[in-house]
């Protein structure tokens, strides 16, 4: 058990006041590495706004789109986005319906990551519209020409379902920040203080706000996971719902589902380490929660395998020869390199997680989870465009690669999330403080009534034995 | 008669909890333990046995948001259908149940998310003016017990303060 | 989004229904209306007749503010009975074209600078003024009616009987062996009547004889009880696209299959030769089975195959065209083509008399490729001083080894009458811009006519463009009335010249209208039938004789087929031409050189690859689409591109004049160009970066039932008896 | 407006689905299309490009796939049906032709997916392309089996119409611009003239008033177009037109997933009628002597 003893979701005798220090110290001065990561950004948001600028003035023909390729990156790097997105979700709802704690020193920057890369996703619709201009028609507002969005369409859908998303995991994520936000009020002066003073509402943590903050942050955790789960089903009912070989295969909806958590949590990985290393959080962001997360990962990636395999079956005993055509084009036409690519990043490189030794050893899971989301991208793409290449017409079958205009934009949205990200970071705590105190409280307890059974038929209520009452965080923290 | 706040900042739970106890016990007489207020940097797990059964209309409200979506949504959806300038479907229906499943289904929960938001606001009085009586140490790692009462039992809330080891008491005199 | 929703149900009340504009309602609901309720305008239809082949095909055009929008077939006309083409749908970029001619030019030193019309007059006028007749020519396209009329008068003018009529595309040599076998160089094929067709690379869908009236008549020939169209040609063409069956043969041994086809159905038919001379009876006799497979290439069985067929499916026409008759003995192969159908029996039958136009000087003049040969052979020769060209474009259609290009610097004064600065105007000294076939007058006379004596009216469909274009026939005019002022001055212009020609036309054809009515008749129905003056057909078989080698060298021969779109060359202007897929190779903008699997497998090339074709002549290189449509000896390269840069900022820079490299070979007995039988060597040539652009992701249909193909017996089961057409 | 719309709506769904169908089309413009007719020449299509306005894209666009053909002849080289002539070492039965254009089908799966309702059925059967109302979202061209839409990917109109070339231009329909979807519409600005005209003359729309570009124009007449709706919905009492009467000889319904026919061997069959979409446009098979 020596190992449980080094490894540990988060040490207990971390002192309150500790933590709020080293928290707080994310916020403050950036280091040189965050000036240059943000100018990265800056650099690749700035090739795609030319490249976007361009392909507005001259058309979707800038972006080598052709009959029948109408979709391209553009389509697939939105799934990806909004796949993306649902790892906030699965860690802050629902493990925290689980009451799983380890959660809770990762999953405000999952969060927030959620809320950014649905920032992101939804840039791609309006980019991939020929005209952007127009772009507001798809939602239903009320016009003195009376007429309104085509409702059974499933890009309407869209509309509706990320629209709803972004709101709620936005306010998701807002909400579960007021005590920190308050936190930060407290120790911050000057313009921070007015933000923070403005943003935390007022809190001061009586009774009657925990009570209600924790119902609400619950009620809000069960409406999220459902909603995280029909948008995904209702993008993958963008191609279920059309009559394209390759594209209308009933197990989209769950299938596209656990692509989705699978690389938000590969995503979560990978951001995890950077802040870790970033930020020094050692004590927050400890192996032991890396290595649950990397399970989690590894078991999600077993069922995206397992969708996989259902869906190529589903195809070869369906017997219709255009979806068979769309599959053996994937396996052996000129997209088999991608494919494979998909296969093996999304299949093989996931076995990686199952040894401890590799789970525990950083570098190769940054590796690992970067492999893991190109994978994703991969396969998103392989979604999209190969039945484009080879449907039903055979006068239409044929090849196209996309322009350096798709791959700028592409490489851009990566820019506009990472800049999203470093601001996030800056200006608000990343890893949740109060939760982190709670959790520590929490496994005090634990900790003392492995000591003291007694303890353990004693309320909190009643008078604590002094040998708890000297354990209990004011005598330390103070 | 004047009202008067008073706050006591004690350096752990414990001692706080049994602060309450005591006033649970009626140490001090015409203040129940319903008069307490009590802050904390988090909530703690053991908090509702302590301060006993307090009510929450939060969920109340959520299903009423969630109903609200519900109709709203699907009579928004239908009306936007029906009156269609030209029936676009030629002869399919002009409400489509499946297509109008969905959408219901989302504005289902939009306004639950957005009801229960706009009801924790409410109840918890955020957006107040802040009161006088606070401590940053609350949002550091203390916890603290206010009352708001009238003069007279200041001494004795006092003194159950300083039985428990209270670490600090501050208390103002509202005119 | 939810108020809205809630302005839907309250505030809607007040919101426009689907009403539209000729409802008569006043709210227009834009977008959501679509282009169903745009009101149309009213376009106003005028009959005249199409420019773009020498077909005369007669046309309506739909007119709208002054501009003429459509052109659609006439249906009066029995050339094209209402349908049109896509030559000749393209017309209006022939007419709108951005890179028209719009003043005359005069050439100064290298170059040619605008000019006005008096100057080029008056230019002209000084170089023929006391010219001498042998020494001044006319190069045309096909012409007829009073163009022709005029034409005819100015060579009288000026004393001189040098009329050159050129058309690459023609089927001059099956007009004089039909005039010699026959005794009409025009004879009618009735497909309609026939039930098979044996067509020795006759393209009668594309670019033989009159391929739009051919096209109509082919809908009935398929229509029940449904004829069998057999097509033996090096290369496939529309017409072998659309046959039962496609049989490649060498060129050249076109003639001696035909005979082997009569020798089988002589002695396994039983069909008699008498009639025959002597030594065409001996060449039949000759063309055993055995000899015509080792001469042909073609094997016994398909040629018994084709013999029984034809014998089964009688009446039947034998037809020969390009491909066939494109030979140093080309003649012969027609002829043996002729001899077939007159063993078949068709003479009479399915090969009737087309009857004599009445007026012999408005008659037809079809254009060949001896006159082209002959002038050159004059231009060397430095035989004329003055030389009018006009519809030709001979510095692009004649082969490079004819040299006419460095002879007519021989020319000093020529004159070319053009639209378009193609190569030949490019080489002129006076450029006199023509008006486009929509805004010019003109009678034309269909070369091809079934039975019918029709004067087609050319009339202007709208304003000319540009103010400095010119009509043929006005020019024509003036140039007349500079030479006798006397004998024309009655006309103001061309118009007036034809308004007075159809009031003094007999009165029989103005079956009692007055002369304003019905020359108004005339020019809503945009022609007028003078009828024909019946003649029978005198069979008589000339005799020839069949060369043994027929160019059965080891090199691969070129065929320049021609294609229904480009023509000879002339249409690689029109953008939709361009753009419009080749019907057989799907090529685009390009041009391609046809291979078949097997030869291009021995080259060792792949669709798209480079090849260099060189002949004695010089060579040419250009990519390759290998198809199973053509002989494995044979490389295609059909016409249409490869022009000069100045002709069409739409032709430029494309593709390959196959014409050019052509050896200096003609039919021994015509003196026509003998266009198929140069020989070649094929070889692979560097890859380019500019792509052969096809249309279509499949060759093939890939398991789908796109197309399916029935049985003949099956259709005749089930929908024999009736004609849905 | 709106609520006596919403009963209209209402009760024309309602009767649409008591008698089985929408039953409100004023018209049900169909074709058949004999391909043993159908040479291949090209001049439909080019007959379309003159009627529709439409681009000329030139070499490299064309190249990419971004050509306009509304109307595009396919020539396909195999001929399942007569299997072992593949085999063959020359094309002895010639070519396979197909004409193509948009088969306006009245399941069209283009018109549910698109998301601002830019493509719709009209009350003549058709389905319209509403092009000022198209954001240009491509997903119907997406779902479009036969792949008969194209989409504006350039500003075409800059550079495809030289002056004076845009003289020609038809003033009754539009010039589309770049981020518009466009297709095969039957000429409707034709069937419009007709329709008015008849309407000013107080009478219904004659069989054959109507005709197509590319029926006008086809050489060998392969292509018959006309109001179908006498064979969709006998009770309207519209008269038997040739385009019904092909159907029927062919044995050919509409809103057939499979035929049934009596003689099986007759030539009709709609392409990937197997996907329900019931397009509008019959081909008849091809013919050969083999």
């Amino acid at each position: 058990m020596q190992n449980n003893e080094v490894y540990k979701d988060i040490n207990e005798d971390l002192k309150w006041a500790q933590i709020n220090k080293d928290i707080l110290k994310s916020m403050e001065n950036p280091r040189k590495g965050y000036w240059i990561s943000v100018a990265v950004c800056l650099g690749l948001i700035m090739f795609a706004v030319v490249a976007e600028i361009h392909q507005y003035q001259v058309g979707m023909g800038a972006a080598n789109l052709n009959w029948p390729h109408m979709w391209d990156l553009y389509i697939a790097t939105f799934i990806f986005w909004i796949g993306m997105s649902h790892a906030g979700t699965l860690l802050s709802a629902i493990l925290h319906i689980m009451n799983a704690d380890w959660r809770k020193p990762i999953y405000r920057f999952a969060e927030a990551m959620t809320t950014f890369s649905l920032m992101t996703a939804g840039l791609f619709p309006m980019i991939h519209l020929g005209r952007l201009w127009n772009m507001y028609w798809v939602l239903p507002y009320l016009t003195d020409r009376g007429i309104w969005p085509n409702f059974r369409s499933p890009l309407v859908w869209d509309a509706f379902a990320i629209s709803t998303y972004l709101t709620s995991s936005a306010l998701f994520l807002f909400i579960g920040m007021i005590p920190d936000l308050a936190i930060c009020r407290d120790n911050a002066r000057g313009w921070r203080k007015k933000l923070y003073t403005a943003l935390s509402l007022g809190w001061r943590g009586d009774d009657r706000q925990w009570r209600n903050f924790r119902r609400t942050y619950l009620i809000m955790a069960c409406f999220l996971i459902p909603l995280a789960v029909s948008v995904h089903s209702i993008v993958s009912s963008d191609f279920a719902m059309s009559i394209m070989p390759g594209w209308s295969v009933t197990s989209f909806p769950p299938y596209f589902v656990a692509g989705a958590l699978y690389s938000g949590c590969a995503a979560i990985i990978t951001l995890f380490i950077l802040l870790r290393y970033y930020f020094r959080w050692e004590e927050y962001m400890t192996i032991a929660i890396l290595e649950k997360t990397c399970k989690l990962t590894f078991a999600i990636a077993m069922v995206w395998t397992y969708l996989n395999l259902i869906e190529f079956c589903s195809v070869w005993y369906g017997h219709s020869y255009a979806d068979k055509e769309v599959l053996l084009a994937k396996f052996s036409g000129p997209y088999a390199p991608y494919f494979w690519g998909m296969i093996f990043c999304g299949s093989v490189v996931p076995f990686v997680l199952a040894f401890e030794k590799w789970r525990r050893h950083l570098p190769m899971m940054m590796v690992v989870s970067i492999l893991l989301n190109l994978g994703m991208w991969l396969e998103r793409w392989m979604i999209v465009t190969p039945t484009l290449s080879l449907s039903y017409h055979p006068i239409a079958h044929d090849v196209m690669w996309p322009s350096w205009v798709q791959w700028f934009i592409v490489l851009g949205s990566f820019g506009w999330f990472g800049l999203l990200f470093l601001v996030f970071v800056k200006v608000f705590p990343s890893v949740s403080m109060y939760e982190c105190k709670e959790m520590v409280l929490h496994r005090r307890e634990l900790a003392s009534k492995e000591i003291s059974p007694v303890m353990a038929n004693n309320p909190g209520g009643g008078a604590p034995a002094p040998g708890v009452a000297n354990k209990s965080p004011g005598v330390e923290g103070s | 008669m004047k009202k008067c706040r008073i706050l006591g900042l004690f350096g752990n739970f414990d001692d706080a909890f049994a602060a309450i106890a005591d006033f649970k016990n009626h140490k001090v007489d015409g203040i129940t333990v319903d008069d307490v207020t009590f802050l904390s940097p988090i909530e703690h797990p053991d908090i509702d046995d302590v301060l006993g059964p307090r009510p929450s209309v939060i969920p109340k409200v959520t299903l009423c948001g969630a109903a609200f979506g519900i109709t709203f949504g699907f009579l928004f959806l239908a009306s936007a259908q029906s009156n269609f300038l030209i029936q676009p479907q030629g002869g399919k229906a002009i409400v489509p149940l499946p297509s109008n499943i969905v959408l219901t289904y989302e504005m289902m929960i939009l306004f639950s998310v957005i009801f229960t938001v706009i009801a924790f606001l409410i109840t918890t009085r955020l957006f107040r003016k802040r009161k006088s009586l606070y401590s940053e140490k609350i949002t550091l790692d203390q916890v603290a017990i206010e009352f708001e009462v009238d003069e007279k039992y200041i001494d004795q809330i006092k003194g159950v303060f300083k039985d428990n080891h209270v670490v600090e008491v501050r208390e103002e005199v509202q005119s | 989004m939810g108020w809205s929703g809630v302005g839907a149900t309250l505030v809607g009340c007040d919101m426009p229904s689907t009403v539209t504009l000729e409802e008569g309602k006043e709210e227009v609901v834009s977008y959501l209306v679509p282009e169903e309720f745009v009101i149309p305008g009213v376009g106003v239809w005028y009959a005249s007749t199409c420019q773009q082949c020498p077909s005369g095909c007669g046309i309506h055009g739909r007119v709208r503010e002054g501009r003429v929008l459509k052109l659609e077939g006439n249906p009066e006309s029995s050339v094209n009975k209402g349908r049109l083409c896509q030559m000749g749908q393209a017309g209006l970029q022939a007419h709108y074209n951005p890179d028209r001619i719009s003043k005359p030019q005069i050439r100064r030193g290298s170059s040619l600078v605008d000019a006005t019309w008096e100057e080029a007059y008056g230019l002209i006028a000084e170089k023929t003024a006391n010219i001498s007749g042998s020494k001044f020519a006319w190069m045309t396209g096909s012409v007829s009616g009073h163009q022709s009329v005029l034409l005819q008068a100015h060579l009288e003018s000026i004393g001189s009987g040098n009329h050159f009529v050129h058309e690459t595309i023609n089927n001059a040599i099956w007009a004089k062996v039909s005039q010699d076998m026959l005794g009409d160089s025009n004879p009618r094929i009735r497909l309609d009547k026939a039930q098979s067709v044996l067509s020795f690379g006759a393209d009668f869908l594309g670019t033989w004889g009159s391929p739009l009236h051919f096209s109509t008549e082919y809908a009935k020939f398929r229509t029940s009880p449904r004829g069998t169209l057999i097509q033996v040609e090096p290369n496939m063409t529309l017409t072998g696209a659309n046959a039962d069956l496609w049989v490649a043969s060498k060129p050249g041994t076109e003639g001696a299959l035909a005979l082997g086809i009569a020798n089988q159905l002589v002695s396994k038919h039983g069909l008699s030769m008498s009639g025959l001379p002597k030594s065409v009876q001996s060449l039949i006799r000759g063309a055993t089975i055995d000899e015509t497979v080792t001469a042909t290439g073609v094997d016994a069985d398909r040629i018994a195959d084709i013999a029984s067929t034809l014998k089964r499916r009688s009446p039947s026409v034998v037809l020969a065209g390009a491909s066939a008759q494109g030979h140093e003995h080309g003649y012969q192969c027609v002829a043996a083509a002729m001899v077939l159908n007159i063993i078949l029996g068709n003479i009479g039958k399915t090969i009737e008399s087309n009857g004599e136009f009445a007026y012999a000087s408005m008659a037809p003049i079809s254009g060949n490729t001896q006159s082209l040969v002959s002038f050159s052979q004059a231009a060397a020769d430095k035989r004329f001083d003055v030389v009018f060209f006009s519809g030709v474009n001979p510095v692009y259609t004649a082969p490079k080894s004819l040299g006419l290009k460095e002879s007519l610097a021989n020319i000093p004064f020529k004159v070319v009458f053009s639209r378009f600065n193609d190569e030949t105007t490019a080489m002129a000294d006076v450029v006199l811009p023509l008006a486009s076939g929509e805004e010019d007058w003109g009678t034309h006379v269909a070369p091809y006519q079934a039975g019918v004596g029709e004067i087609s009216i050319q009339q202007p469909l709208m304003e000319p463009l540009s103010e400095d274009t010119r009509g043929f026939g006005d020019i024509l005019l003036t140039l007349l009335k500079k030479r006798k002022e006397s004998a024309y001055e009655g006309f103001a212009d061309y118009y007036a010249y034809l308004r007075n020609a159809f009031s003094t036309i007999p009165a029989e054809h103005k079956n009692g209208a007055s002369d304003d009515e019905f020359w108004a008749d005339v020019l809503s129905a945009g022609l007028i039938d003078v009828g024909v003056t019946e003649k029978a057909l005198k069979v008589k078989v000339v005799d020839f004789n069949m060369p043994k080698d027929m160019g059965n060298s080891s090199d691969m021969v070129l065929a320049p087929s021609a294609r229904l779109g480009f023509w000879d060359g002339r249409h690689a202007n029109l953008p939709w031409l361009q753009e419009a897929p080749d019907q057989i190779s799907k090529v685009v903008w390009d041009s391609w050189a046809e291979l078949h699997p097997s030869t291009a497998k021995k080259i060792g090339v792949k669709e798209g690859d480079m090849v260099t074709i060189a002949s004695a002549s010089g060579e040419i290189n250009v990519k390759v689409y290998i198809y199973k449509g053509v002989h494995p000896d044979v490389v295609a390269v059909p016409l249409g591109q490869g022009h000069d840069a100045g002709f069409s900022r739409y032709a430029k820079d494309r593709g390959v004049n196959s014409l050019s490299i052509l050896d200096p070979k003609v039919d021994k007995m015509t003196g026509e160009l003998a266009l198929y039988s140069t020989n070649v060597k094929v070889t692979k040539a560097a890859k380019t970066d500019d792509i052969l652009v096809r249309f279509g992701g499949s060759e093939t249909q890939v398991g789908r039932k796109l197309v399916s193909t029935v049985p003949a017996d099956v259709y005749e089961r089930t929908e024999g008896g009736d004609n849905v057409a | 407006m709106s609520l006596s719309n919403l009963v209209d709506d209402w009760s024309r769904y309602r009767k649409g689905r008591e008698e089985g169908g929408y039953h409100d089309y004023e018209h049900m413009w169909g074709m058949s299309i004999d391909l043993n007719k159908c040479i291949g020449c090209n001049a439909c299509s080019v007959a379309c490009y003159a009627e529709n306005n439409l681009a000329v894209v030139g070499k490299e666009k064309f190249e990419k796939g971004q050509g306009m053909h509304w109307l595009r002849i396919e020539r396909y080289w195999d001929e399942p049906d007569l299997g072992e002539e593949r085999t063959a070492d020359f094309q002895q039965h010639g070519a396979s032709f197909l004409p193509m254009m948009c088969q306006q089908c009245n399941a069209a799966t283009c018109e549910p997916v698109c998301p601002v309702a830019a493509t719709y059925h009209t009350p003549d059967g058709l389905n319209a392309q509403v092009y000022n109302r198209c954001i240009g979202s491509r997903y119907c061209s997406n779902n479009c089996p036969f792949r008969l839409r194209y989409f504006n990917f350039w500003s075409y109109y800059e550079d495809s119409w030289p002056a004076p070339l845009e003289m020609q231009l038809n003033p009754d329909i539009t010039v589309r611009d770049k981020g518009v979807m466009e297709k095969c519409t039957f000429c409707v600005q034709r069937i419009r003239t007709v329709k008015d005209k008849a309407r000013m003359e107080d009478r219904k729309v004659r069989d054959g008033e109507v005709q197509t570009a590319c029926s006008q124009t086809c050489p060998t007449g392969a292509i018959e177009f006309g109001d179908m709706l006498g064979m969709y919905d006998p009770e309207t009492g519209v008269a038997e037109t040739k385009v019904t009467k092909m159907w029927r000889k062919h044995q050919v319904e509409l809103g057939k997933t499979k035929q049934n026919k009596q003689t099986p061997d007759m030539r009709g069959y709609r392409v990937f009628e197997f996907l329900n979409t019931d397009p509008c446009v019959m081909y008849l098979d091809r013919v050969r002597e083999v």
